[in-house]
């Protein structure tokens, strides 16, 4: 093919959207939709499988030591357990400390009964090291390991705890696995659909061309041009949007529930984080929807 | 190259446009072209004349492979167009300009551009486009109008624009179905003086017309077609038929 | 009604078609018609004539308040055409009958119902519909092809399902543009023929062409245009301009 | 109007989609689409809303008593109590019951723990009521109108648990929103391009129509006949599909999470009361669309 040739494929590809503004706009308009419904969810997922990181960083098993058992020896129980690759911290906790917090947590600081146990802890003998793991699902492994330590009395595991939240987690990629199988469905359904409009639009041009004696390649180029420009742009402005939008809505979320129990766990993705996988990922799908969107309609038109 | 018995022969012997018990029936049932025999050789003026829907369009169609024949064969330039493979109708086209009855002009794209298109599909250089579009536009009187739509151009404007895009890389073979039909007499003589000429370098025409003031001038070979059948074939002829 | 001076008249005194001073300019700048006057009166029949692009269709698309003049009024049936308000047009085209230069048929629709149609806008009744659209098509002698779309015709055959669409209703007022540019002479005839005896019944004919046999042959009014401007107007003419 | 002309109208409103082939399963294509996305949506938020309400229920009030108070007194505060519209249920917990609770609780049947208290319930005098409520919200009013009543020691209210489920409350409520408004303001977008698509292949018809002399009304009426009937199936197929989806994933997540703590939240709507409230909506949905996308292309049409 001659320079000039594809020159005028590049060419025609710009000039058809300008000629064809409204079938244009609409394939943008579709394919803005679609990616900008994509970044929605992108958001929403990442953020959940990002706070869901943090949440079980949270949960923890405590280890108690046999009654009696000296600090030294305390010391190398701990020691022997860092060894471990899964724990992400450990803390020790005094006895004195336990009771404190029980008492906090159990009675909400109620005077009445804490008094009833004044001077009296009923958790003596309750120093334990508390660990954190980096990944709940191994807690088990971690568990039997630790509970054959000499001088261990009992490895408390918040068992019901781990493995609802390590659930929940695998019921949260379920849910995003469908989502974003039922999103890029209905988008490969809509971009179809488009196209197929197009092919009302467009098949006496083509097939005027046809009789004229244009090659196959010759009439395709300028809409393969066509479709990944107009792929390109409408991956652009859902980005734009998306980008001031989640600012303002993490804003927004973090001033509302500053004072509240939830955010603790409303930690959020840094924009520059999302954006660095969300940007590519847009500009691909709206460059490959635009890409093959146009090749298949061409082909459908070059059948006749 | 192979002539209609197969055996090897020169160019210049041949028919260029062959037709060998052709009919077409489309798929209404309609049989619009029936058991249709005929040479045409090259460097040829032929008229093709018929009462409305007597088939001259659907022959113009079998030609340039826009439909197929329901049986017989069709021989362009020695080659037999049911035999061409997909990846061959293009050069087949090429070799053939063509004004299409209903003009056939591409909507978006304006007068130049509609002729230019003809020249970008063979791959013209662009400087060859610059010099010889507006040439030819100038020879079917539209040089004022390079740069509108086909929509707002008068029904003669039109069909002048589909003659020169017709004409403008020089075919072997001109098909025009009725090139006059929009056209005043004195642009009708016009263009048939410039097709004559066309046809004098070399190129064979074939036109498809009701204008009789022209065919009975012009005394040149006239076919004429009556309900799919070729009912005459006269060397120097007339529009003798009147049902 | 009001005549040109805005004096109340009856009817049949008043020219059914008038011109006042009219030009057109299109948005590209062409001029398509300058300073054009012109009366056609109730059950006249009229050629209009003149070489390609010199303002005939354009002056068509102006009676159909298709398009707008840029200056000057037109009066159609008495009334003021860029009077009209929105509500009305519908009303006033329903008593013009045009057969346009390229057809324009709906092309997802067979020919009966392109011809019903029209029928189905004046809110005719279906059983009589049923038997006014296969007359109509009969006359036209397109009686075989009600059943098939626009796009299986031959041209010939569209133009015609074209005439019977702007004949079904009995308009007032028929305009033709260039009805005949698809058919032999034959059918040329027979069609010119049908339009007479329209003519005949009362309705006002105003027909767009270039054949001159046909014009020279029918001694009627003929209207000679040029480069917008409207340069004869023979009561008995024939077809005179020759550029 | 004739009643030729109404069945005329309507009949070529059926025939028009069998013309337009492709643009008609077009329009059907992104309508299902657009419904299809908010039926699942509208499964998510009932179901997470139900949920919720159900967790709700869940979180109570706790009133303990004045020390060495008679069984009759606490059941006239008891009768006082329910008298309250707010309270859901409400349940006598005896000092030994809450013994029991609490070592459950808290020591996961650590029988050494346990041991060491033995014989000993060092929650003497925490009999008390638990009181479920049926709004959350409500909490506060009840708290103080219980505080006041005479035997009355203490009101343990979980208001950190309350808070927390409120404020997640109001947080489902303007996710919800936003995503409903999302979603409309995208099939609202891809229904407009589609309508914009369609104005591309009907422009030259419906010109025509009009140089016939034919009225607005009289184009009009097919394409709303057309209108409609497309938004109406449009709006079939994606109820159905989601019928067949939902019982298989409601049934799918029951029996994965049968034995796991999620599964104490995951109480779910009925495929009936979710589908009593869906199918209209979704019909009147689809059918609107249909409508007033058909007019506004006509409309545009008609200024030609
Ligand atoms: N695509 C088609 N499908 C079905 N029938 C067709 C088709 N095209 C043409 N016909 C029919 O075939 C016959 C021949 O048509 P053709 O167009 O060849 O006539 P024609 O000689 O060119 O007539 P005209 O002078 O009116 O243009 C006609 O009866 C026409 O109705
Ligand atoms: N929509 C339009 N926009 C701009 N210019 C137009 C438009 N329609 C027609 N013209 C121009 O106006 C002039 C008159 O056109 P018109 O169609 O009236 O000619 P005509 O007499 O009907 O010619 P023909 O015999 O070729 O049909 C022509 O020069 C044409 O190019
Ligand atoms: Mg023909
Ligand atoms: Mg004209």
């Amino acid at each position: 093919m001659r320079a000039s040739s594809i020159g005028y494929s590049i060419k025609q590809g710009i000039k058809n959207i300008r000629r064809n503004k409204m079938f244009s706009l609409a394939s943008i308009g579709t394919i803005m939709a679609c990616l900008f419904l994509f970044g929605v969810f992108y958001f929403v997922l990442a953020n959940v499988q990002y706070m869901m990181k943090m949440a079980e960083t949270s949960v923890g098993i405590t280890v108690f030591f046999d009654e009696g058992i000296g600090e030294a020896k305390i010391k190398d129980i701990g020691t022997e357990i860092k060894t471990r690759k899964e724990i992400s911290s450990m803390n020790y906790i005094s006895a004195e400390e336990a009771w404190k917090k029980f008492q906090k947590e159990m009675y909400k600081d109620d005077k009445d009964l804490t008094e009833a146990f004044q001077g009296d802890n009923p958790l003596a003998d309750s120093a334990s090291y508390e660990i954190y793991l980096n990944d709940v699902s191994k807690q088990d492994n971690l568990v039997k390991f630790i509970e054959k330590i000499d001088g261990v009395r009992k490895v408390n595991s918040s068992e019901v705890t781990a493995k609802g939240l390590s659930s929940f987690n695998i019921l949260v990629g379920y849910v995003s696995a469908t989502i974003i199988i039922i999103l890029i469905s209905v988008a490969v359904f809509l971009i179809s659909t488009t196209i197929t409009m197009g092919i009302s639009v467009r098949k006496d041009e083509i097939a005027i061309m046809k009789l004229i004696g244009a090659t196959d390649f010759f009439i395709r180029a300028p809409f393969i041009v066509e479709g990944i420009l107009i792929g390109f742009l409408g991956s652009l402005f859902p980005l734009v949007v998306l980008y001031f939008i989640y600012n303002k809505i993490i804003a927004y979320i973090t001033v509302k529930y500053k004072f509240n129990v939830l955010s603790n766990f409303l930690t959020f993705l840094d924009v520059k984080d999302i954006f660095a996988t969300l940007i590519p990922i847009s500009i691909l799908m709206g460059i490959g929807i635009g890409f093959f969107g146009s090749i298949l309609t061409v082909r459908k038109h070059l059948r006749v | 190259m192979m002539n209609l018995n197969g055996e090897h022969d020169r160019e210049t012997e041949l028919p260029i446009i062959a037709f060998d018990k052709v009919s077409k029936t489309y798929s209404t049932g309609t049989k619009a072209i029936t058991n249709l025999s005929l040479k045409i050789n090259k460097g040829e003026f032929v008229f093709i004349v018929g009462s409305s829907g007597s088939g001259k369009s659907t022959l113009i169609k079998l030609l340039l492979k826009e439909i197929e024949p329901s049986e017989g064969n069709i021989f362009v330039n020695g080659k037999e167009l049911t035999r061409l493979r997909r990846s061959q109708i293009p050069k087949h086209r090429r070799g053939i300009g063509v004004v299409f009855q209903d003009f056939r002009l591409l909507k978006d794209r304006n007068v130049f551009e509609n002729v230019a298109f003809a020249q970008r599909v063979i791959q013209e250089p662009i400087r060859s486009i610059k010099r010889k579009v507006p040439s030819i536009l100038a020879e079917v009187g539209l040089s004022e109008k390079m740069q509108v739509l086909p929509k707002q151009l008068s029904g003669g404007e039109q069909q002048r624009v589909a003659l020169a895009r017709a004409l403008v890389n020089n075919p072997v073979i001109l098909l025009a179905d009725e090139p006059t039909g929009n056209l005043d007499p004195k642009n009708s003589w016009e263009i048939m003086n410039l097709l004559e000429e066309v046809n004098k370098k070399g190129t064979t025409v074939v036109i498809v017309t009701h204008n009789r003031e022209i065919v009975d001038a012009m005394q040149k070979r006239v076919i004429t077609m009556n309900k799919g059948v070729l009912i005459s074939d006269e060397t120097k002829g007339g529009y003798s038929y009147e049902g």
